[in-house]
């Protein structure tokens, strides 16, 4: 066991997969002589060549369509897009073709391409670095979409991402690359060595997709998210002084029904957090599924606290971030609903 | 608001009623362009993408220095699958027109590119198909039957029902699951041959793109790798005149010919007749020994024209002269094949006659024994649970569910 | 009045508009000299000339790109993308650019684009003629999205959608372009004639974004839903002899809450229903909204009625397709719920 | 696996520890390169592609026919400006660097571009610019107290504090607005000159685009459009041969030049000594008047370097050798122009001296003035409300609830 930030977990996780497994290539704007712009890469290409960590033009749809063909020929490829807001470029590939490819093909066919990509704010991003547009890939049929909240998380489901002969989606909540974050930006950050997250096994493991995390344990209600919001909840409910579960969704496809269903049978209560905006984000499919799942058990609607539906602005940052207070808010309307 | 409109409007050189009119084609004499070395850099030879490399002459001989040596046994062959090709459009179309299957796209006039390049590439390369390239899975050994089974979507579909017709792939035969979507094989090819030369193998790949998909996003990805990476890949565009309604021009091909999309990124670009199969031929190996040889892509455009409709759905006659085609400079394909052969002494008119009438019974067989395995109406027809495998690798707790769902809605229906 | 199809009626409203406003241009595949793939511009270029109809290149990014520059430049155009398989290489410039231009620009730059766009199955089109990804859309912030289910919605909200200083992505249901459908595809073909909706003015008239249609009135539940299902659902509530509310949403965004509110509140039941795929459609926010509005009134979960989650199958387009068993499944479920 | 490996991986001349090495770039002597009429077709001005225009020689003397005739008066204007921008940039990144604002990114080494350029268009020509041209703003007259407004996502600041620093716009001076997201400004000025041409208008579009940038599609979809329309659109790519940490090669630059990439297109390109003001004016002046006298596009390289970090959250000592600007063989445009200025007897170092102190006052009297608008952690500052404006026309029902739920929260925390 050692103490690593997220970066050092991804690091490591493609460190790992391109000792082990010599079909996997890395691609990615960046990644290779210079190790990524969040580092994420660093030291990757000096060990392994420049034939497997490779720098890449800035063309987000010629990486993934050409990773879908390196993927093809045998190789595992995984693309790294800089920031999550530049992935649009890259969806017609994802959306049309590496998501349907296994599919259209009768089976014939697949390519097991990772897309990993930083996304979230509350890093003066701006509406340009500051997205999280998971909603737009849950949708699809045929990839799988994943966002740790840790770094422990972020090794084994990396690590089980690239295993997987299904594309998949990873998503790195860049505001806790370098620690949790639990809302409050006046508060001195905080490293990864003070959270359980933080202890990362050197080595190979791997966290199965699919299986959610009862992150604490609690009565009151249930609270469902995933990536920065673990921790902002975290906080908020501790600074309400209840007892609540909190799940930490993690792989949003495929998603572990059972857990929350568990959960919300239990509690009652339910409220479902995320810093993407509202109207149709993956918030209201998590919505539908508990009420479609617990509906009988449901004591007060499920509370949706998300970014307001508006482009993440700069100079708003940390008004536009659901922070520690909206969840309070929220806790307080489930709770009080009667 | 728009009189005094300065906009340029592309317009082709003719409409319905006009008469045809190909005077903007610059076409080269058979046998006038030289043969470069194939590992000459790329901007020696950059005058390949204006000229038009042409063997065979009017009168259907070979002429000039990229007449390819080729055993006459080949030549017959080459001539038979585009016959048989022609003849399964045939029927395809026909089919289509009686309400047998759904969609149907002919490859009338095209086929010399699929066969001709066919002859080159070894099983072990791998294709990168366009919806024109039936005759492509021909060559490489797919059977007819297989292709009429994904027309119909039967059980022996080998896309399991999944695509609309003509959206064929065939794993052993290296050729890859054709898309929907225009030009996204582009990069996927690409990448492919970047494999390849990773892997340090000597594989090529290959992939055809339509002349109007060229202003696609995905056309200018794969070159821009193509040109950082150097893969071995031979990148096609296949400029049939036409993108459904319209002309290339509107793909920006009317200052510069196809051929030369690549020489900004330093890709070395050959035009080459489309019609005439030794021209195709001979203009393929020379790029796949570049890119064994030397490494790098090489972009091959084919100037044809689109014999027929674009597809089932369309009606060319209201935007292009009904008589096109035959007024096309550079003629038919199977025809010039034809004659070549009759006139090196090869061929017959009354074995050409006889082998049609051949053709035309193994397609008619073909398709007895393609419905045997189900049509769109008649049994047997595929498992509907099948409706739900592979969308992932294996099925997920939530398909199974939806599969049950649909099982006792149909059941309770029936 | 005169019998328009959806076609018909679509022609009619860009012809209006075209000679209304001097500034309207329409941009697109095939759409000029030949008048489109499904004929929805047959004529117009003869009428209003090359120069106000134009036939682009086949690149929907530069499409939708170059509409925006045009729209900058004081004009309004109208942009169709052939299918709505076919958008995503413009999702970029629709999300980057489009969605955020006015925002992003404090207000001081806009373009007006209306980007239509045929959708859904039923036409044989397999996996690439006949996607719905409508949530793709619904979730962004800065674009308005449209479905009409017959002509004369049709007519009248496009007519809204080309006038309005915002962009509106308008889906058109290919599978109602010809007359109404009410899922079952062994029946003949009805026209639009034999459809009160088939009944549209030759001449100007406007729906405004942001009204849903009760397009029947009753008290056992309420079926929230839009395009071709509209009719699917009206069939099935016939053939299930219930009375039900059913809504056809029209506007998806800006979305009608008050009409949904009103009939949960009154009926206490609910179903969804489009032909999307479930996880992560539309449906979930019509869902997660229900039952944020109406949780008290509800008497029974939320029923959502969708596509399944694979590719739109060419072989089991009616196995895939969602059609009266399936809504009469749902109202089942829904009804009989304890 | 990899030990074979084929594949082509660019490698830029030299790395951090390594003597600086330009020999890759094609230089023609000063006043070497013939000047055609605006007029001329395409396909006969090809070689300006792979030329280099220059104007001023290593002596600072104005060569060639390509020499523009420009007033001393509006030199020492052009050579203030450029100066500005410096004292600009030097300024904003050490307040990036103390904290007062999120981020910046430096155009040091580019301003003759923006200059030059913005000396030949009129204010009702439109500019679609990219992050590095804030010398543009300024010569159109932009205020630089509101780009540091922008920047400190202030009460003046003309996003409403909606983007990070550097993504200004400006209406009045006909200025897009500049995105984050890479090269989606350019189908946009096609699109904008595409509607100038249909109105009959002669108003021209111009867009700035890095060269790393180059493979990304909105390109290919810009030179596709401009090469069918043939709008008047100056396309201008700002070769600063590096990309973040990728050099130039990286987007296909190792065997052509950026100019040549709409050859393919019949699109001519000429490449400019981005680093010479008189020569980025003449090639800038020519385009605009081959578009406006005989319409179409044109696509012009500026051969220049990135003096600084891409940004402030860049370090390229990590890549690059510290020394490499100073190599640079087309040395820094403030200092040629300031050469060429005093060569011809109209200033002199002591006036040089003078007016980068009074720049640097002037810049400092802004920021005191900007800051009066607020900063990122003092008053005044932006009314949190304005967050739901403009993202509609009108605010909608929805985001006046969202508004004022967040007030709620806001009101019941103070
Ligand atoms: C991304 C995308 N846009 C549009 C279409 C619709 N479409 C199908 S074929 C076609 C014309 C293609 O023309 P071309 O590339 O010249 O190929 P050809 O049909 O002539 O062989 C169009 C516009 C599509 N399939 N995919
Ligand atoms: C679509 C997109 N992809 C990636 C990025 C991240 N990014 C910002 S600037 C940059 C490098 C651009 O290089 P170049 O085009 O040469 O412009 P320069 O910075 O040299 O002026 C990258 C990769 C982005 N902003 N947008
Ligand atoms: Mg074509
Ligand atoms: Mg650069």
């Amino acid at each position: 066991m050692s103490q690593m930030t997220m970066i050092q977990a991804i690091n490591s996780a493609l460190d790992v997969m391109l000792d082990k497994d010599p079909t996997v290539i890395l691609l990615g704007e960046d990644i290779g002589y210079f190790g990524g712009v969040f580092r994420c890469t660093d030291g990757l290409q000096k060990k392994y060549g420049e034939h497997r960590v490779i720098d890449a033009p800035i063309a987000e749809g010629g990486i993934i369509g050409s990773a879908i063909g390196i993927g093809v020929n045998g190789l595992r490829p995984v693309a790294e897009i800089q920031f999550a807001d530049y992935i649009y470029p890259g969806l017609d590939q994802i959306i049309s073709e590496l998501a349907r490819l296994r599919y259209r093909s009768g089976g014939d066919y697949f390519s097991p391409v990772t897309v990993r990509t930083p996304c979230g704010g509350g890093i003066r991003g701006g509406q340009t670095h500051s997205q999280s547009p998971e909603a737009l890939f849950t949708h699809l049929s045929g990839i799988n979409t994943v966002m740790p909240s840790n770094p422990y998380d972020a090794k084994g489901l990396l690590i089980s991402a690239i295993e997987s002969d299904d594309p998949v989606v990873f998503f790195e909540p860049k505001r806790i690359y370098n620690g949790p974050f639990d809302g409050d930006p006046d508060k001195p950050a905080l490293a990864w060595s003070s959270h359980p997250g933080g202890d990362v096994p050197e080595g190979y493991y791997s966290i199965p997709l699919g299986e959610a995390a009862v992150v604490e344990e609690g009565d009151d209600l249930s609270i469902i998210t995933y990536g920065t919001m673990v921790h902002v909840a975290q906080a908020a409910v501790k600074k309400a002084g209840i007892s609540a579960d909190i799940i930490d969704v993690r792989s949003l496809v495929p998603l572990d029904v059972e857990t929350l269903k568990q959960s919300v049978e239990k509690t009652g209560r339910c409220l479902v957090a995320h810093e993407a905006s509202k109207f149709g984000g993956y918030g209201a499919e998590l919505t539908a599924t508990v009420q479609e799942e617990c509906f009988w058990h449901l004591q007060a609607p499920i509370e949706r606290v998300t970014g307001w539906e508006t482009p993440y602005p700069h100079a708003f940052e940390w008004d536009y971030f659901p922070g520690q207070d909206r969840i309070l808010a929220g806790i307080r309307n489930v709770l009080e609903a009667v | 608001m728009t009189e005094n409109s300065s906009l340029h409007i592309p317009r082709p050189s003719a409409r319905p009623g006009d008469e045809p009119d190909f005077s903007y084609l610059a076409l080269s004499e058979a046998g006038a362009v030289r043969y470069p070395d194939p590992c000459t850099p790329a901007k020696d030879i950059e005058h390949l993408a204006g000229d038009l490399v042409r063997v065979l002459d009017d009168d259907g001989v070979a002429q000039g220095e990229w007449a390819p040596e080729i055993e006459p046994a080949q030549l017959l062959e080459a001539l038979r699958l585009m016959l048989l090709t022609r003849q399964l459009d045939d029927r395809m179309h026909r089919m289509q027109r009686q309400g047998k299957i759904s969609f149907y796209m002919q490859s009338i006039g095209e086929e010399a590119i699929s066969v001709g390049q066919g002859m080159v590439f070894k099983p072990t390369d791998m294709m990168f198909p366009s919806y024109r390239n039936q005759a492509l899975f021909i060559q490489r050994g797919t059977d007819i039957v297989d292709l009429m089974c994904q027309c119909l979507s039967n059980t022996r579909d080998m896309c399991k029902g999944r695509q609309m017709p003509i959206m064929y792939h065939d794993r052993k035969a290296n050729m890859f699951s054709i898309s929907g979507n225009l030009a996204t094989q582009y990069p996927h090819a690409v990448g492919w041959a970047m494999a390849s030369a990773i892997k340090g193998e000597d594989h090529v790949s290959s992939a055809w793109i339509g002349d109007g998909s060229t202003a696609e996003a995905d056309f200018h990805y794969a070159l821009t790798f193509a040109a950082v990476y150097q893969p071995p890949v031979i990148l096609n565009v296949v400029n049939n005149q036409w993108a459904i309604s319209t002309f290339q021009g509107f793909a920006g091909g009317q200052r510069r010919p196809f051929a030369a999309r690549g020489q900004g990124l330093g890709i070395p670009g050959v035009r080459v007749d489309g019609n005439d199969l030794l021209a195709v031929y001979a203009v393929t190996r020379w790029a796949v020994e570049r890119a064994r040889n030397c490494g790098g892509p090489t972009l091959i455009e084919h100037v044809t024209y689109r014999g027929g409709a674009h597809s089932t759905s369309d009606d060319p006659s209201r935007y292009r002269p009904k008589d096109e085609w035959s007024a096309f400079p550079l003629g038919d394909p199977v025809k010039r094949l034809k004659q070549h052969l009759i006139k090196s002494g090869h061929w017959s008119d009354e074995q050409h006659e006889a082998l049609n009438q051949e053709l035309k019974e193994t397609v008619t067989a073909a398709w007895k024994e393609a419905i045997s395995y189900g049509t769109m109406n008649d049994a047997p027809s595929l498992d509907v649970r099948s409706m739900f495998d592979d969308v992932y690798k294996e099925v997920p707790e939530r398909l199974k569910r939806q599969r049950q769902q649909l099982l006792d809605i149909k059941g309770a229906k029936s």
